[in-house]
């Protein structure tokens, strides 16, 4: 087992809000949170921000509680995509988020479920569970996303909140996991100030209403959230020889409308 | 890919069969997710909110076919005694719901009601009281042949003529 | 054994040292324990056990209905000035009790949640909990 | 599914029954082998104040050690095994780190190295292990055992060359350490590791008095309780619990907030004392400890039982023995010993999930 992560606490300007959150969360138990950086396309060229400096928020990071290490953070960013353009950000050679050290997509329809699933290159998709499911999850692009090692995403501060968005939540994690059968799931909170996060073995049993299994739940906030950022960084590493290379990059730009050109006819 | 279901074959009992032509499959879907939401909160109801559907209703008969997903048919089962009434557009009708049989396929859900429906039948034909009557039930007893297991919907027809 | 020959053999000399005897139960605890605190932002509410216990079983009805409230449910212990207490839940109930103190997030108007500082099968093993040895 | 919602940990607990005078009683092993303990306590019922004999006792628990970012390879040392490991029991364990999510390293008085550690330090260190018991298929835990009496750890050998470089290049691990040692002749820890960061501990030691409390009435020879008799085993550990905690026992059943109560039969006993010592308790003083409560009964006393509670600590690698320990939900591992007058005595251990069934 590893140590317990919280893959999402909600960036926000106020600093002092964001230091209490991470405070929490190191009272809570947590060795590693990431901070995340929601990111939503309101017009076509909008230019992803540089992930707030982890390093000036605090002057002495907080130690763990029970441990005698600080609290690690990284940063996130999640793409809510509601338009196949929106998720060119990540396949161009944008150097924006090559900054983040977890890059997650919020799929708004299927077709781009099934691109997130399967060709897009993120860490995390994020599973609605604010509302009731748009689409049935299927078997073959969950697979895939499987196989490449990427995660599932459920965050449970929703759940807290409000009786309708604790259904919505329980349901839709549970057709997810008819599907998956409980692999590459994580949990973790989306909480927007520090009385929303709960501790990682609260957390652990709650994975057992969401249809895990004893051990995988207790995965779903340590194990596979290891495997989430150790993805992260060979996201990172890939692209930067992908970056050095530069004929090749030339090569794709060009072939682009090609593409484009052939979807049309 | 097939999710596996559980079926329940039920008995809508109503305190007064004039209701029965207010009553439709939302009416009961509506109350029967109620009952869950009551009986196991919103836990219960958010484990049978994909799933559960009815599959078939006769009013007339009180037949009723609920489909609910596998692992939490339990659920849907043990919320069914605590429907005292459905409420139906501000209206209460008061019934009970009674589970005849659980099973895998409509199919064997179907074999039983059959089954069943022949025994409710035998049980009739003891209590008539003149021959026409007799009649009537023998004629339906051999409607209910295995042939007729393909239409169930002729089956239970049958068994409202006699009522 | 048969435990009638065993105290028969034992009865007549009465001061005699005990026979050796061993027994392994599996899965024995019929109940769980769990240490928990309610925390407030900031200034919270004030509350009486009555209350707190009001407050447990809400949380177990709305997540679990019916069921979870009726779940056998005991509030052994409760500190009113640090909000910390000691439930006692039929192992059976234990998951559900944990996921609806977990999903609790609001007592009243206030925004609260309840952090689970220990559980256990054997009430004894709240008394010493070695994660809270503290040398600093 | 459903049935994992209703399911709870795994937990065993053992209940035995003998009597000191027994030659092949097993107390003192198994005291003896339960090498990590955070916390002792005793209960006397009908007492007042704790006899001199057992205050001089807990007094004399001498000293424990907070040794911040002890490396690994300290412990592979020639000078270190010879001076502690081969002189007496030298209880070592991490601080502050939880087994299952860090590393964590336990030395034995027997001379044994135990590492808990992640795979991704076993990969780095190169030490041969076994994958953890309780990580299923795909192993995400790693327990290597090293003697360090053995032979081979001569210096100069292949072997202490191996663990030497594991420890110092491959991978430097540092924790922080707990240390006991119970010698006190021998030369002094802190003078040994005066190199690093150091911290004498004293043990806290409370005491409490609890007023009319309903007491189960027990039968040495009966383990099983007899309805109306004596209480069983169980239900005494439970009241145990009760009393540590300072739950109110005094309920009806229609109490709308606890309907918790003593186990039946039960007298009333005037007070009871509860003396709880605090910190890294080696097991010699427990055995101490149990030497002295024998000797209470010395005396005519108005209690027919006193009990000493023992709780081992949640992240240590063992419980008994070598047997591996690990936390899921509590990470228990407690015993307590039942006194009787008699010099009979009950012995009741308890684990949690991760763990074996106790000797």
């Amino acid at each position: 087992m590893a140590v317990f992560v919280d893959l999402n606490i909600t960036n926000c300007k106020d600093v002092k809000k964001l230091q209490n959150m991470i405070e929490m969360a190191a009272h809570l138990g947590y060795s590693t949170v990431a901070i995340n950086h929601v990111f939503e396309f309101e017009s076509k060229k909008m230019e992803i921000g540089k992930p707030i400096s982890t390093k000036e928020l605090f002057s002495t990071l907080p130690t763990v509680q029970g441990k005698s290490i600080p609290i690690k953070i990284l940063t996130r960013l999640t793409i809510i995509a509601s338009d196949p353009s929106h998720c060119n950000v990540l396949r161009s050679t944008s150097p924006s988020t090559r900054l983040y050290d977890i890059v997650a997509v919020f799929p708004k329809t299927e077709k781009l479920f099934h691109a997130a699933c399967t060709s897009i290159d993120v860490d995390l998709i994020c599973i609605n569970v604010t509302e009731k499911a748009p689409f049935f999850f299927r078997r073959p692009p969950i697979n895939a996303a499987i196989q490449r090692g990427i995660f599932f995403e459920l965050v449970y501060t929703p759940a807290i909140k409000d009786s309708t968005l604790r259904r919505y939540t329980i349901s839709n994690a549970l057709s997810l996991m008819q599907v998956c059968k409980g692999k590459n799931i994580i949990i973790s909170s989306g909480a927007e100030r520090a009385l929303e996060m709960r501790g990682p073995y609260d957390i652990a049993t709650l994975g057992l209403l969401f249809g895990l299994t004893e051990g995988v739940a207790k995965a779903a906030v340590s194990t596979n959230c290891r495997s989430a950022v150790l993805h992260g960084e060979t996201r990172k590493t890939a692209f930067g020889v992908v970056y050095t290379v530069k004929k090749t990059c030339l090569e794709e730009e060009e072939a682009e409308p090609v593409c484009k050109k052939a979807k049309k006819s | 890919m097939r999710f596996k279901s559980r079926y329940l074959l039920c008995e809508l009992v109503l305190e007064d069969p004039r209701w029965r032509q207010n009553i439709s499959q939302g009416t009961v879907v509506y109350n029967v997710r109620e009952a869950i939401a009551r009986t196991h909160g919103d836990f219960g109801a958010a484990a049978c909110a994909v799933s559960l559907s009815v599959k078939y209703l006769n009013v007339y008969t009180g037949v009723l076919l609920l489909r609910c997903r596998k692992d939490f048919y339990q659920l849907l089962w043990s919320s069914l005694p605590f429907i005292t009434s459905l409420d139906n557009r501000g209206q209460r009708i008061p019934c009970f719901i009674n589970t005849l049989h659980v099973g895998g396929t409509i199919r064997t859900c179907q074999k039983f009601l059959i089954q069943y429906n022949k025994n409710q039948l035998l049980q009739l034909m003891k209590n008539c009281t003149n021959a026409a009557e007799k009649e009537a039930i023998r004629q339906s007893l051999q409607s209910c042949s295995l042939k007729s297991l393909e239409e169930p919907e002729f089956v239970l027809s049958k068994n409202e003529e006699n009522e | 054994m048969d435990p009638m020959h065993g105290r028969m053999r034992e009865q007549p000399k009465l001061a005699g040292p005990t026979s050796y005897e061993r027994i392994v139960l599996k899965n024995p605890s019929e109940h769980h324990y769990m240490k928990v605190q309610l925390e407030f932002n900031g200034e919270g509410a004030q509350l009486s056990a009555t209350q707190f216990k009001l407050l447990v079983v809400s949380a177990l009805k709305n997540l679990h209905g019916e069921v979870g409230s009726s779940l056998p449910l005991d509030l052994l212990s409760f500190d009113e000035k640090t909000l910390c207490a000691v439930l006692r839940v039929c192992s059976r109930g234990l998951v559900k009790l944990w996921s609806s103190l977990t999903l609790l997030g609001h007592y009243k108007n206030h925004e609260c949640s309840i952090r689970v500082i220990q559980t256990s099968p054997f009430l004894l093993a709240l008394a010493g909990n070695s994660r809270e040895l503290d040398l600093e | 599914m459903l049935r994992g919602l209703e399911a709870c940990p795994r937990h065993l607990l053992v209940c035995e029954k003998s009597s000191f005078l027994h030659e092949k009683s097993r107390h003192s092993a198994l005291v003896q082998s339960h090498y990590y303990n955070c916390s002792v306590s005793l209960l006397l019922p009908e007492c007042a104040s704790l006899p001199e004999h057992i205050k001089r006792t807990v007094d004399n628990f001498g000293r424990y050690y907070l040794v911040r970012n002890l490396p690994l390879h300290e412990f592979v040392k020639e000078d270190f095994i010879n001076t502690f490991v081969k002189k007496g029991a030298f209880y070592a364990l991490t601080y502050r780190t939880r087994i299952d999510q860090d590393n964590s390293a336990a030395l034995l008085p027997t001379g044994k190295l135990i590492l808990s550690v992640d795979k991704d330090t076993y990969e780095e260190l190169g030490l041969q292990g076994k994958p953890s018991l309780y990580s299923g298929k795909n192993p995400l835990r790693y327990i290597i055992k090293i003697d360090l009496t053995e032979e081979g750890l001569a210096p100069g050998g292949k072997k202490f060359q191996r663990l030497n470089w594991a420890f110092t290049e491959k991978k430097p691990l540092k924790c922080d350490f707990l240390l006991a040692w119970d010698n006190t002749g021998a030369p002094s820890i802190l003078s040994y590791f005066c190199k690093y960061t150091v911290k004498e501990c004293n043990f806290k030691i409370t005491s409490r008095i609890s007023r009319d409390l309903p007491c189960p009435v027990l039968k040495s020879g009966d383990l099983h309780g007899k309805p109306e008799e004596s209480c069983s085993s169980e239900e005494l550990f439970d009241w145990l619990g009760a009393v540590s905690n300072s739950i109110d026992c005094d309920n009806d059943s229609s109490n709308f907030i606890s309907a918790f109560c003593c186990p039946h039969p039960n007298t009333m006993v005037e007070r009871a004392h509860l003396c709880t010592i605090n910190g890294f308790v080696t097991p010699e003083n427990i055995q101490r400890l149990l030497d002295q409560l024998r000797e209470y009964f010395a005396e005519p006393k108005l209690t027919q039982w006193v009990s000493l509670i023992v709780h081992g600590f949640a992240d240590s690698p063992v419980s008994w023995k070598e047997c591996e320990h690990g936390f899921f939900k509590g990470g228990e591992n407690l015993y307590s010993v039942v006194v009787f007058n008699n010099q009979d005595y009950w012995l009741q251990m308890a684990v949690g999930t991760h763990d074996g069934c106790p000797p």
